[in-house]
């Protein structure tokens, strides 16, 4: 009664476990690893449905259960097939996938969604603006209509991974002669279409980890528009709720990530113990504990296809937690608490979170209350989404964009 | 870091067909019989506990012997469908002794005396263990004298023995069972906080005991059966929760002033969010406790002291709020919010209150105190 | 530099300190103190205007500086003159003796104060309804009027010391055809009048500490209506405002109050110790030793007639702090904290708070946070007034009230 | 509770008007020389310490030595005087050594050393006591090799260390002061997370150190010192905690997002006045603190660790929350809000962390831990 497994009552209609090992061995006849070019290798796995089992066929899967994903995976693994890394391409796979399977044209997911999948053209958002945060829909970039294309100027902030992405996923205004949420229309941006520019943003960090992206006078083609012209909201949330419940990869161990940096502090620091502190710790083990089961008991769910309210409250807790974990580490630290590595501008190198500098961490981890929707945001859509509380009277909602007070 | 032990398997966290099954009679039942206000009404008569209830949930649900093999009458289940049961007893503050029944069944699981287990099964004896009710797992005992078998002392605030028919009692190495017909037993109900869940005293004046076990298993098995208890505690507190934050979302939704219903007020929304996330956390973890005590994990001493340690500050906070987002009618009699904060505050304290398990916790993972060196 | 004064800023235009001990010892002299009627030594006071030396002439005082008043208080005392209990009349002293001086005709002042303040005429209030709590201009109790009387129709809740009350504050409905907060009239109710009946309503404590009060009929003289017709808003905001800043009685000292009984349960219960509490504990000590000091900067401030927004912290922190303490010493207690004295129904005895049973002290204060003004509503308070923050978009401002959803 | 010391008097909590003109005049200093995009460009540059904003400071304000007697070079006033300045220069988040100088202040003030005393008051003179920032007062001092008035040894972590002229080096019992041009004495400045207040490591090697006292009170004074920087540190909390909810006040009511202002939602709008209540309450405490340090009260031991326990997380939390009611805008380099969040973090730390506070309050006030009988 207690194993894992994804129960009856999710028979899939696409092929089974010893189908989709047959499918994996024959690829593999086909296509040896010894020697395999790496991203030849990926492209004709993805050809070959092997990307996402559960995906249908033509988008990297074979429309199986999404658990024998990890019949693929062990077996590849086992002749030491070159890696697929999604974590190269996060917003690629998190948001444009998702969207773009939702929402895209076939020709679009013909398009994009192989080089995506494969990493090799990375992809990043064009959502927030400097006056539209939180209330996405007040959005102001325009995208006007000439012929088959559409001119985008505006600005955008708060945009990782600009810098080395191929196409944006863009929400732009197209009509602001209606009320904000009506006149969007989403779009797909070639980062290296003439007017686009990326200026680094300097963060509390010191890094520039996220930009600035100006369009000026950026032209896109009308097949680049994703969904129905008005219909930018619509999509937009499809995206952030991906981003919301992005994929994770499987249970972390217990004792990983910003808990296991924090006790490894208590363990070198004996003379910083007190017995506040040591409560203290134990009581973000406690939470952090609870917070790996709650992600471990949402994935199972996942598997059974009957996902619950647990994504936003997982983001929620992780913001916390990695908050109140880094500050008590400095607090433990003490004097090296009261250290910072490098404040000089720069670009970030990307290194596994507990591998970063405490006080860096404890700096970075501000920003998780923030990015991919604030936690006001998040307990408001559990507040209305989950509990069914009723919104707030709305002022913004009947009035067109352009008479809105901004 | 090398002090702290390899990640443990993390086994089932969802509820399978058979428990929502279970649960959806369980709590039809006492939707029937068990109504708040019948709750209410109860506890200011003679008998504050519901016998009649007990023995309909043991005989017709199966519920009092969930974990014990079919073959010793029992429903040959596990601690896990016993965890979903507490859920709904929780949720209805039910004034039943399945807690307490519960810890004894693991005790006498352990010692592995049959008799006692028959009856506990089928409902008909309510059988105690007669320690402190604020005790946490592993904690010394209260001291009794012991005269060949004969048995003299007192245990202040014991769970579930106003009602029981037999009390465990570990005294001098040993433990005993002890009719509580016997002249030398004493059993004083105590005006509890918690109206549906009281206390007893219990008074031993050379009370004759049987036998059950001797030596140094006798702790363990009693330490073993209080964890048991913390597991099941775990999952009554998520059914308390769940409840306070069902009432307080339906009164939220219901209540207008300002001409808006109180819900689309942002702070009050932004507090029910947050009681919701939190439940989302101790449900897993109750989850994870009651897997461990069901399938005997070796992680089940830190499973239950993790479960307690986090259920019992969520329990009580969803009580608290839920009085509060109810404004002046929470804090009236005539109402259901104060039923589920009195309990929340006696489960807060029953087995141990959090900031004992996370000790505990510390000990079990090796977290070392001030004093101590790692 | 340290020392407490008024300072020169505060120069009153009244008798200063030695008039004002000349006037006590002079009223001494007309009123011996030795074998003195009680009220009568009261009333005779009252009229010497050594009730409150910095009220006007005729309302029991002297028009003098407040700090004065100790004076008065030193002089009696070292005679042993009959003492004034302002705790027996809370309401009376706390919110009626206010909202009389401030909106009531000089007849209404000379026909109340005096009783009001020698104790002989108990007050309570009849604001809340079961319909209208935090929300107080949503009342519906009705008053029409006929000729030189109003009727009074309604439901009043949460009114404590009814039934011993002589008089009452109330605000009725007398115009329900304009928007809610225009329609209200403030009144003082007869509590003997006809048509009042005071029924008890039991608490989570067991005890009816509050009741309903039923007004059916009840007729109220015009010339007991406190000022105009359809300004009771705010007049209503006034006494509110007295009772959330109500006057305290010095600073209680270290350990007093609920952080003493807890340090206490501490000390009796060794066994009962873990390092989690301690720090627990040592945290409480520090909320109650900062929430006294607060009280004692804002006592401080009010001698020098400067207030400042520390009034609604002060009521916000003790309702939380009450909460938390009484908390955590059931679970310093353990096993007693299972336990409850009396949960039978009957009226309360007034006990001091820490000679109270822990458990009744638990369950009492959650009442803290909602009684006077809930948290939530104290909490936009000092957001809007303290903070200057803007109101929310209101939708039942400019709505006759009888068309309002409710 | 007879362990429990009387109730203390409580002296003036207010602000006087001499103290509010002093504090005008800072602030209208600071507002041409620190505000808050020339402190922030400072830190990239190779003097993160304003020295001459300090030298203008001691010499026009005389904020350098408040508590100075006239006849010593100081200004005659107290340490109330100097938590004022306090408040403000944390309301700055200004870059002077105002917190390292005014422990060496009362450190000089405790052992009666007069030349150094003047040269600090002038502000010509900046003078750190090496000890590691972290350590609350009263924690065991770093140990140092002597040998004949020499020192050698390692002070990781030194505040105001990399722009002192002197160090006030306690070493085998005594006190000593070294000139930093001493060719023994190495300062290496270290990138701190709050970069308005650098922290510096010093390496001795044999620095010849000049004996200002010895014996037993060296330690004793060294700890008072230490709390009288605690003491200054929470007004300087206190400075940052208001500047923090001034912030985002002023955010809350200018920017709009759904057509409102940000403040208009009842939520943010919660939380703000959490933190104005939370303010208010660290407001008594710190000017609490400041008036017995002033009045040399015997409280002032539980005085300076009651300050530290609730002003470390109020003006942590104050940082926190005006960066995440800014939103994105708050996590950028090039703003207000980030200066006040390494602040607060720094502060939190420096003198002893709240935990450790409250664990000498518990000693302080006979409030006996787990161990301990009472």
């Amino acid at each position: 009664m207690t194993a894992v497994s994804s129960g009856p009552e999710q028979a899939a209609a696409g092929p089974g476990g010893s189908e989709v090992l047959d499918r994996v061995r024959e690829f593999l006849v086909g296509h040896p690893t010894a020697g395999a070019d790496r991203l030849a290798f990926l492209r004709a796995r993805f050809d070959a449905g092997l990307a996402r089992v559960d995906l249908p066929p033509g988008q990297g899967g074979l429309g199986a259960d999404r658990d024998l994903q990890a019949v693929v995976e062990d077996e590849l693994r086992a002749v030491g097939a070159p890696e697929h890394r999604p974590s190269d391409n996060p917003i690629g796979h998190g948001m444009a996938g998702p969207t773009l399977r939702a929402f895209g044209t076939d020709e679009q997911c013909r398009r994009w969604l192989r080089p995506l999948w494969t990493g090799e053209e990375a992809w990043c958002q064009l959502f927030s603006e400097p006056g539209a945060g939180s209330d996405l829909a007040g959005l102001a970039t325009r995208a006007v209509r000439e012929g088959d294309e559409w001119v985008v100027h505006g600005r955008k902030v708060w945009t990782s991974l600009a810098d080395r992405a191929r196409w944006a996923l863009l929400v732009a205004r197209t009509d602001p002669s209606v009320p904000k949420h009506r006149g969007l229309t989403y779009f797909v941006c070639d980062m290296h279409a003439a007017g686009v520019e990326v200026r680094p943003l300097r963060q509390i960090t010191g890094e520039t980890e996220f930009n600035e992206v100006v369009l000026d006078g950026v032209r896109i083609p009308d097949t680049d528009r994703v969904g129905e012209v008005g219909q930018g909201w619509a999509v937009a949330q499809g995206t952030l709720m991906n981003e919301r419940v992005s994929y994770t990869s499987g249970t972390a161990p217990r004792h990983s990530g910003g808990i296991g940096a924090l006790l490894a502090a208590w363990h070198d620091h004996p003379e910083r113990r007190t017995a506040g502190l040591h409560d203290r710790v134990l009581s973000l083990w406690v939470q952090a504990e609870a917070a790996r089961l709650t992600t471990a008991r949402w994935e199972q769910e996942l598997a059974r296809g009957r996902p619950g309210p647990e994504g936003s409250a997982i983001k929620l807790e992780h913001a916390r937690l990695n908050q109140e974990i880094s500050q008590v580490e400095l607090e433990v630290l003490g004097d090296a608490g009261l250290r910072y590595p490098d404040y000089s501008e720069r670009a970030p190198e990307p290194v596994p979170w507990t591998e970063a500098a405490p006080g860096w961490r404890y700096l970075r981890s501000r920003a998780n209350s923030i990015e991919g929707g604030t936690s006001e945001i998040l307990r408001t859509v559990v507040g209305e989404r989950v509990l069914g509380l009723p919104p707030e009277p709305r002022i913004d909602k009947d009035v067109p964009f352009s008479e809105l007070p901004r | 870091m090398t002090t702290l032990a390899e990640s443990p398997p993390v086994g089932d966290l969802r509820y399978s067909e058979v428990e929502e099954d279970l649960r959806a009679a369980v709590r039809a039942l006492l939707d029937r019989r068990a109504g708040w206000q019948d709750v209410l009404a109860r506890t200011e008569t003679a008998e504050p506990v519901d016998r009649a209830l007990w023995r309909t949930l043991a005989a017709e649900l199966g519920c009092a012997a969930l974990p014990v093999a079919e073959e010793l009458g029992g429903a040959g289940a596990s601690w896990r469908e016993a965890a979903v049961v507490a859920e709904e007893l929780g949720r209805a503050v039910a004034p039943v002794p399945f807690l307490g029944c519960s810890v004894a069944t693991a005790l006498l699981l352990a010692v592995g005396e049959r008799d006692l287990l028959a009856g506990l099964a089928g409902g008909d004896r309510i059988v105690a263990l007669a320690v402190p009710a604020a005790s946490a797992p592993g904690e010394p005992l209260v001291p009794l004298a012991v005269d060949a078998d004969r048995i003299s002392g007192d245990v202040p605030g014991v769970l579930d023995a106003a009602a029981a028919d037999v009390l465990l009692v570990p005294a001098g190495g040993a433990l005993y069972a002890l009719d509580v017909t016997d002249p030398g037993v004493r059993v004083t109900p105590a005006v509890s906080l918690d109206m549906t869940r009281p206390i007893a005293d219990v008074t031993l004046d050379a009370a004759t005991g049987r036998r059950l076990a001797t030596g140094a298993v006798v702790a363990d098995a009693v330490a073993a059966a209080q964890r048991i208890g913390a597991v099941l505690l775990a999952a009554e507190q998520l059914g308390v929760a769940r409840r306070c934050l069902d009432e307080a979302v339906a009164y939220l939704r219901d209540r207008h002033q300002f001409g808006r219903p109180l819900g689309s007020f942002q702070a009050l929304k932004h507090r029910a969010a947050d009681l919701a996330v939190l439940i989302t956390q101790a449900c897993a973890v109750a989850r994870y406790a009651a897997d461990c005590a069901a399938t005997g994990a070796s992680d089940l001493p830190v499973a239950a002291a993790l479960a307690q340690a986090h259920l019992s500050p969520t329990a009580l906070r969803a009580a608290q709020e839920c009085l509060q987002l109810h404004g002046g009618i929470g804090f009236t009699w005539e109402y259901v919010v104060h039923l589920f904060l009195k309990r929340a505050t006696s489960q807060a304290i029953v087995l141990g209150t959090a900031d004992r398990h996370r000790a505990a916790l510390g000990e079990l993972l090796g977290v070392p105190g001030p004093e101590e060196t790692s």
